[in-house]
């Protein structure tokens, strides 16, 4: 998924006819000047970190300016602060507004009844997951007619807006849901969506991207704010990797056999770091790539636990043994290799003339795996 | 009788050019599947492994008699191919590929209901029915023709589970794997009465996963309605919250969906639910002597 | 047994403050109908001709058990008043709004379809089975029970043809306007079995008119599975090409549709077809008279 | 219907992104010259008449020019010229372009099926009457999933494209159906579609827009180019309107009812001129209205045939009654009225306390306008 940053889902609710305010996205303090001096964004503004994380008013991220001077002092505070482990580079400098009130706004999937769900609140502003269920309202939306008029009417009665809020509101509930379709959103959120001198105005804007449809979106491939190197290079590989606290590197063939992998070595104290789940390939090259990536990681002790079905067991050990000739030394790492499923023998075969150790029985594996750890630890870590 | 498919479904093959639709025709055919058609647009007369290649599905029903398809056309495609096999009158779509954006399965699975076209997957493994038909790509080694149902959303931990079964002596009725994507076509709930009517089936053993809500409402539908001894494994236990763990269909959000949830939902309704899932077939041979099926 | 509705049809009538709306729940409630709830957004709490109103058709079908619609509202508003019907659970709705965008009609016969609810109309005057109920706007006056079925596109000449049974001693079992739009949610194919199956109809009166097909594909229909006796009257027989005689339903395109091969499909499908709708009631009785059933 | 001006169907093609001609209306020789003049349009270039008729190329009302003066001339020719009953107003000036070949595109609604269905041909620039079923490809499209990969495959099978313009179908496609949607078109059709320079390029546009739609299409409003100015008034006062040959006026309710008036009268030998239908209507001043515009229409005598459903047969009376108060003498014409339905009684009661006989019997009536028609016409035409 990529989560874009506020003032990019500002700029694809503008695209939808959601309303924003007029805002400036910044870098240094002498940009910041500008903006203000040229009009752009009139005195007082109000000065937002284009960071993911939540929680940006009451971390410092979200500040007042009230002078050209003032201004300068915030953004030179506010650039390169960390804020929940991101560094701040980006700020959207935006007129300061008297927010009349303050309401939430959202759409995204509901998995279980296979419609998207579209969730209001007249209480926006806060945290959606602190509102009780009757502060909730909740519309499931058809894919195929959009937002019904009595739909909407559900919306309008939780807010209760007076007029002319009240008759924008269902011109930017079909927006918003232009957006969800048209973007491919997993997640577009309005909160708060505000009452400024009458009108209604999205506050903030979070959007989430689906990754798969990358293909029919290209312009958001670039957006990779919230992608560690190594997830970076898992991606463009595509390889689904995932980053833990524990030390151990797990190699794997799909989701939920990966699952069972990290409950099968948790069950002997195992603590599992990197991820690398190979989905169903039969590509060698890609088992290699995702060596070399486990490598990068630098763990103590790797476990590949492969089934195979699509992923045939001697397309893996051929691109397990590739791997071994271009790891350097320095970043080795013992292995404990469990596969079963198609071409199994013809796998372990190729396994063990490299030198490499085929189990088959699972918790053994895992056992063996975790033994291998606690060794490697004992003896004071990388060789 | 199965479930889904028998040895009368005639299966075509979308996207049967393509090295993933290849290999696969070639196992389903080894399986005992009657693979009548392929189609690749624009590869229409031509063969591969001996089965016909079309350039539409509607030629290959007209042509071949095929009810059932298998998808493995890219993604960016795959909303299109389904288009066209529901308007060709294919009944039953199983749907292999992977990385379906779900606005485009959301229309699909529309779709398919206002046609009726049942989907299985996206992003699946598959159905196998052993001595009958397989469409899809559970390897064919982990099957033995027997009594236990199992409905999955995992593809390789269905195939580790389905091959323990296997491994103590037993074998399956027919095995679904429903795919873990946030959309899919068929749900627990969907396949379980399938399974509770099924004349084959003595047990279901149903795979989970941690995210979504599926494990507690197919916990609600065995509760009301399920006859037959269920045994399940939920895999994520040990995951943290909030992680991926590799594709959509695992994300824990606002606490819902955890794999205690699960358990304890599955538990109350009558299932078995094992730790491990190498724990899943003594469990399963137990319920089965403790139901006198062994 | 009637068509579509009988003494427990539990009528809603959505836009029922409107002009229309009232007037017409008079009639229907004066005809024996059982007009239980009303909606219009924003007037829920109040009374109409003695009916309560809701903001919702949810909740007047969750307070009064209301199971068909008959739609009112202004046409810009009638496919969203649809889909609230139908997504609140109601099987039938009759939509008697006329002007209807077409597109907009694509779309609720569709939704219709996936969420299984039937749509008679647009721009329909409705259903009447004398003695059970009315849902719609056909006058109450032209209604006596009896045996003769009435499906018909056209408004006021059906309650001309209507009347004409009456007036000769005859009665009707149920009478179906499906409105004459380019796209209506249901066509003389779809009610002709309707009427086939019904046990208390004798005889089936089609009321058509130039353009479009469906007469055509009727009379193929009738030709193939209907064993009752079928009159028929096509309007527009004077009717000069292309010309747009009151609604989008009546243009003849390229040479199909005229009355003459309406006329003609009909007569090859055993049906008796008036020239003048006058002469209509005479043929019934004739019809009736040799099939032994007066 | 509103059918849209050639220049203004190409006009929503731009806008959805099928490619069209850089093309300038003009409506003054001076005007053409000066768009010549200034490179807007280069030389040679084609000169359209934009009337809604077909058959332009053989009726002259497309011609071509090479020098600035030969194109003034044309102009000064085609401006005001009439054609197939309409006066050329507005000329639309294209550069002349070397066609590769002509092909046929449409989509317009398949009522039978109940859902819009595309054609296609790579036999274009003809009427597409003139073409047999193996020369066409029919296209359902759903409404809710738009065109297919595998539907888009056969028109390009049909139209067997060479690259680019084959790259370029898909989303031409694409275009068509969405503008068929979006602007609530009965019939969008492309003839030709031509291949230019190895590109596809929309050469004519056919667009009509439904009348009912027109709440979401305000501009298309303001478009009245096909309508006289009768079928003007009635369609401000929601009265449908047709004009036919013969002189007997008449005004029923309901189309069906109408047309079944139209066959009695036929019956008898009876011309109908122009016919209203009131619809369903049971407000007396659309009555009243109705008859106004009849006393404009001149008819010989006018045939007044209600069945009181919806419309009560009081207020049919009342409406008439008011009617003639207002009608000058010299617009006065012979009135046989049949009445049955709702309140019949009472509106014949209203009609005979004004001294018109009403009714009841179609088939007599009809006989009686016929015998009154002719008396008139035997009595020298208009009092």
């Amino acid at each position: 998924m990529v989560k874009l940053a506020e003032w990019r889902g500002k700029e694809v609710f503008r695209r939808y006819g959601i309303p924003i305010p007029t805002g400036r996205v910044i870098r240094s303090a002498a940009e910041a000047a500008e903006v203000v001096r040229s009009g752009a964004v009139p005195l007082p503004v109000v000065v937002k970190a284009q960071v993911l994380a939540g929680g940006r008013g009451k971390g410092g991220a979200v500040r007042f300016a009230t002078t050209v001077e003032e201004l300068q002092s915030v953004v030179l505070a506010m650039l390169g602060m960390d804020f929940k482990g991101e560094t701040v580079k980006e700020l959207l400098l935006e007129p300061k507004v008297a927010v009349g009130r303050e309401l939430y706004l959202s759409i995204a999937l509901d998995r279980s009844a296979r419609v998207p769900l579209l969730i209001a609140s007249g209480t926006g502003g806060v945290e959606i997951e602190s509102l009780s269920d009757d502060q909730l309202v909740r519309v499931p939306v058809h894919p195929f007619v959009g937002l019904a008029a009595y739909e909407k009417l559900r919306v309008a009665e939780a807010f209760s807006l007076a007029p002319p809020a009240s008759k924008e509101l269902g011109g930017l509930l079909d927006s918003l849901w232009r957006a969800f379709q048209g973007e491919d959103a997993e997640l577009v959120e309005i909160n708060p969506l505000a009452v400024v001198e009458g009108h209604l105005v999205a506050l903030d804007a979070k959007v989430i991207i689906e990754d798969d449809a990358g293909f029919r979106h290209p312009q958001y491939a670039e957006i990779r704010d919230d992608r560690t190197p190594l997830e970076e290079i898992a991606r463009e590989k595509e390889i689904a990797f995932v980053q833990l606290d524990g030390d151990i590197g797990v190699i794997a063939n799909g989701a939920g056999l990966t699952m069972a992998t990290l409950d099968v070595l948790a069950q002997f104290g195992g603590r599992p770091g990197v991820f690398l789940d190979l989905g169903g390939t039969d590509d060698p090259n890609k088992v290699t790539e995702a060596f070399l990536l486990m490598a990068k990681a630098r763990p103590s002790v790797v476990f590949l636990n492969i089934f195979g079905g699509v992923t045939r067991c001697d397309t893996v050990a051929k691109g397990l043994v590739a791997a071994m000739t271009q790891v350097p030394d320095s970043d080795r790492f013992p292995l404990v290799a469990r596969i079963r499923g198609n071409n199994e023998d013809l796998g372990r075969q190729i396994l063990e003339s490299a030198g490499i150790t085929a189990l088959s029985d699972l918790q053994a594996s895992a056992q063996a795996v975790v033994e291998a750890e606690k060794l490697r630890k004992g003896s004071g870590g990388s060789p | 009788m199965s479930v889904l498919v028998d040895s009368d479904t005639r299966v075509v093959v979308q996207g049967i050019t393509g090295h993933q639709g290849t290999v696969h025709t070639v196992q389903m055919k080894l399986f005992g599947t009657q693979v009548v058609a392929g189609v690749t647009p624009g590869k229409g007369g031509a063969q591969v492994e001996g089965v016909p290649v079309f350039n539409s599905v509607a030629e290959a029903v007209a042509r071949t008699g095929a009810n059932v398809s298998v998808i493995f056309v890219p993604a960016p495609f795959a909303r299109d191919a389904f288009i066209e096999a529901t308007d060709a009158g294919i009944h039953l779509a199983v749907i292999v590929t992977e990385h379906i954006p779900f606005h485009d399965m959301l229309t699909m699975y529309q779709y398919g209901r206002l046609r009726g076209t049942r989907i299985i997957g996206p992003n699946c493994p598959g159905i196998g029915a052993p001595g009958k038909a397989k469409v899809g790509i559970i390897p064919n080694v982990v099957f033995r023709p027997g009594r236990v149902g199992v409905i999955s959303r995992s593809g390789t931990l269905t195939y580790e589970i389905v091959n323990g079964i296997k491994e103590v002596g037993l074998g399956q009725s027919t095995c679904i794997g429903l795919g873990g994507d946030p959309v899919v076509g068929t749900s627990f709930v969907d396949a379980l009465p399938w399974f509770e009517q099924d004349s084959e089936t003595d047990l279901v053993v149903l795979v989970g996963e941690i995210g979504g809500t599926a494990e507690e409402e197919a916990a609600e539908y065995i509760h009301q309605h399920l006859t037959k001894p269920v045994v399940a494994y939920i895999a994520g236990r040990s995951a943290p919250e909030g992680k991926r763990m590799g594709h959509a269909g695992a994300i824990i959000a606002r606490g819902r969906g955890t794999a205690a949830s699960k358990r304890s939902a599955l538990q109350q309704a009558g299932a078995t639910v094992a730790d491990f899932p190498y724990d899943v077939p003594a469990l399963v041979a137990q319920r089965l002597r403790e139901a006198g099926r062994r």
